[in-house]
């Protein structure tokens, strides 16, 4: 019996994390108060990770959290309170141009799953070695690594002096 | 010469931050300061002036006060109500009445230095508490001594 | 019945899933009208982008490792776009008093 | 699935008697504490020693009106307190008391643990917009600002720690510190650990957020009763679990002679928090600038010195 329950709970647990990914994205682009997208985003990226850990792996849903909800949504936060001057300008009305993801991102969808069709499922989730990541990342993959952790620098150094250009000019 | 000035004020910075810490560490262990009132309460000084009492003749036990209202005409609040009579027999006026609006003393002690009699006294209750003024306006010293009339 | 009961590990939810985000995100791309509002946007199209990565490689590909290195670099990527773009929005900010994407129309010469 | 239902519930009853005895002792500690290092005795009525006071605090607490200011948004003023709580109650799993005892064994706890500390500032974050109000929305705002200048160090400190176990566990942490704790190798980095989780707690000397002379009360201004209590069950947990990773990561976990594991790993917490306190009752607060240059000057070089020279230690 108890195993039924905890399916149900997992069920539901996965419905959540659904309703968190779906909903949060929804409010994130169509609320008019900026700190409500703001929220609707943490929401969805929280239930990201959620999905990444039923995918089978727990690191890329710790490291989703930590740098999204971490360093990015507090970036973003930052960005809402230095920004703010009077309400939010909101979203515009939905007009004919509304149809441009729909059709695109049905399109996507329609050949993503046709080219789905031949292929058969190699893999499933809940098994993986996570510890070979870091062995990867400092072996094969250690170029774009180093590379990616240079963009880092350069991006933060950038963005700092945008961010100061006025200041220095005034 | 810039980082060997700022090294040095970190270092010293962490140790007066420890002699913070040794100091409340050291109130610790040191007696508190504080008395658990009601539990125990401070001694009084000796010269506390709490409201002025009635003093009883250790004889009789009736009031000391001989009526003669100089306390009344002394006081500068001119909160002291005193009557007296003679008792039958008597020689001297005892007092019948004697009430201190509370609300109005000073708590000078002038009425206490200018009893002839000795018979007023500060009392030593501090902690008097009601619920209304009026229970101070009039309170009566005479209660809880005796009476010959 | 017995559908729902694989559905969390399954190939095809995660698919319509990202593509959901994918789509979400792209309206809002298309509609706010604020940097930052934008910059939100990006960031759910992105993760759409991530999980059709994850998914593919968790059930596709032999070893899904080479998928969850390349998520992390998203993640990385993302993390350092999000900071020039705010670099920006608060470097317009200071010098036009807005980030409505409508006012900042000027920019074009 | 291999766990079984009766497991989670008992680990969700033992977690939440936990959060909630902890922080019934920790209130009771902190005014303890706060009395005798000012000369007073603290809570001396209710029980022995004044132990029931919390106990009287929270029913009184419990039992009080919870206000919603009118031009508050009702929906996030709700949530705030929840979205404090949660992730705090859910970095208890990975702890571990002592080589058994522990809810959930986690190959990368210590990242769980960090990722979920960040969610408790979302928490603040909303709970100062919500009440939509000045002092509530500065306080939040100022969380916010902080977590930059504190979580940088935090980070390099643990990785410095990861780097000499090579592990994520905290287990394995704990574990590799059988012989020697790390607090005996890296004395600075403990330091800088311990004023970091200072900030990351909120407790002063580094209050900013609530930043009682200054923002009333800061992000929890306009929380009443359960709201409140919530909040200051969220900060009590965070210390818990800040001292808990302390332990672990510095001070070898359950290790120690004589009394089995759990005593150990719990006398260790309470002295870390006592420490904490010793803190709180002892320094003025710094101003929030003095803060983030302190942070930026002096903790984030200290850690990366000490990061660099472990690493050329340990490659030698």
């Amino acid at each position: 019996m108890f195993d039924t329950v905890i399916h149900d709970v997992y069920y539901l647990s996965f419905a959540m994390i659904l309703v968190l990914v779906l909903g949060g994205g929804i409010i994130a682009v169509t609320s008019k108060s900026l700190i409500y997208c703001f929220f609707g985003l943490v929401s969805s990226l929280l239930g990201v990770a959620g999905l990444y850990y039923n995918l089978g792996s727990p690191l890329v849903a710790v490291m989703q959290i930590m740098i999204y909800i971490g360093a990015v949504c507090v970036a973003i936060a930052f960005g809402i309170s230095l920004t703010r001057k009077t309400e939010d300008e909101g979203v515009k009305p939905p007009d004919i141009k509304a149809a441009i993801p729909v059709v695109l991102v049905t399109a996507m969808l329609g050949s993503t799953l046709k080219g789905l069709e031949g292929r058969h499922i190699v893999a499933s989730a809940h098994k993986a070695d996570e510890s070979l990541i870091g062995w990867m990342l400092l072996k094969e993959y250690l170029l774009p690594f180093e590379i990616i952790s240079i963009l880092l620098t350069v991006a933060v150094i950038g963005a700092v002096t945008i961010a100061l250009i006025n200041r220095r000019i005034g | 010469m810039m980082d060997c000035c700022y090294i040095k004020e970190v270092v010293k910075g962490f140790f007066s931050l420890c002699t913070g810490m040794r100091v409340t560490m050291g109130n610790v262990f040191t007696r508190p300061a504080t008395i658990q009132w009601p539990r125990k309460a401070a001694p009084l000084p000796d010269r506390f002036r709490g409201h002025i009492m009635m003093l009883a003749n250790d004889k009789t036990g009736y009031p000391k006060c001989i009526a003669c209202t100089s306390c009344a005409r002394n006081c500068p609040s001119q909160c002291i109500t005193v009557t007296g009579k003679k008792p039958e027999g008597e020689k001297k006026k005892v007092a019948d009445r004697f009430e201190l609006d509370f609300t109005k003393c000073s708590l000078c002690g002038l009425c206490v230095e200018i009893c002839p009699v000795g018979a007023l006294d500060f009392s030593r209750d501090y902690a008097m508490a009601s619920y209304t003024r009026n229970d101070f306006a009039a309170m009566d010293l005479l209660q809880g001594l005796g009476s010959p009339f | 019945m017995e559908f729902l009961a694989t559905l969390p590990n399954n190939l095809l939810l995660y698919v319509v899933v990202a593509h959901a985000l994918f789509a979400i995100g792209l309206y809002g791309m298309l509609f706010r009208r604020n940097l930052i509002g934008f910059l939100i946007s990006l960031e759910l199209l992105l993760q759409g982008v991530g999980i059709n990565i994850m998914a593919f490689g968790t059930y596709l590909v032999p070893d899904p490792i080479q998928a969850r290195i390349t998520t992390l670099f998203i993640i990385g990527i993302a993390a350092a776009e999000a900071a020039v773009f705010l670099g920006i929005a608060v470097a317009v900010f200071r010098n036009y008093q807005t980030i409505g994407v409508d006012e900042l129309s000027k920019l074009k010469g | 699935m291999n766990i079984s239902l009766l497991g989670i519930v008992g680990y969700l009853v033992g977690i939440a008697a936990l959060v909630g005895l902890n922080a019934v002792i920790l209130v009771w500690l902190e005014r303890k504490v706060a009395g005798h290092m000012q000369f007073r005795l603290g809570p001396m009525e209710v029980g022995p020693h004044g132990i029931l006071q919390t106990l009287a605090d929270g029913i009184k607490l419990v039992s009080k009106q919870l206000v919603i200011p009118d031009e508050a948004d009702k929906p996030l003023f709700l949530l705030a307190p929840i979205v404090s709580l949660v992730p705090i109650f859910a970095a208890m799993v990975p702890l571990p008391f002592s080589e058994t005892v522990q809810a959930w064994e986690l190959n990368i706890g210590l990242l769980l643990i960090i990722a979920l500390g960040l969610l408790n500032t979302l928490g603040i974050l909303l709970a100062g917009w919500g009440s939509n109000n000045k002092y509530a929305l500065l306080g939040g705002a100022r969380a916010v600002a902080q977590i930059l200048a504190y979580k940088i160090p935090l980070l390099i400190c643990v990785m410095t720690i990861i780097m000499m176990t090579g592990s994520f566990s905290l287990r394995d942490i704990a574990i590799a510190q059988k012989d020697t704790w790390n607090v005996l190798y890296q004395p600075i980095l403990f330091i800088v650990y311990i004023i970091t989780v200072t900030l990351e707690t909120n407790r002063s000397p580094f209050d900013f957020s609530e930043a009682e002379s200054e923002l009333v009360a800061g992000f929890h201004t306009e929380y009443s009763g359960m709201g409140f209590s919530l909040f200051f069950l969220a900060e009590y947990s965070y210390m818990f679990i800040a001292a808990g990773l302390a332990t672990v990561l510095f001070l070898g976990g359950w290790h120690g002679p004589w009394l089995p594991g759990v005593a150990w790993t719990l006398i260790k917490i309470y002295s870390i928090i006592f420490l904490m306190m010793w803190f709180r009752w002892t320094f003025p607060r710094v101003r929030i600038d003095q803060m983030l240059s302190f942070g930026w000057k002096i903790l984030l070089p200290l850690s990366l010195i000490n990061f660099i020279i472990t690493a050329g230690v340990l490659a030698l």
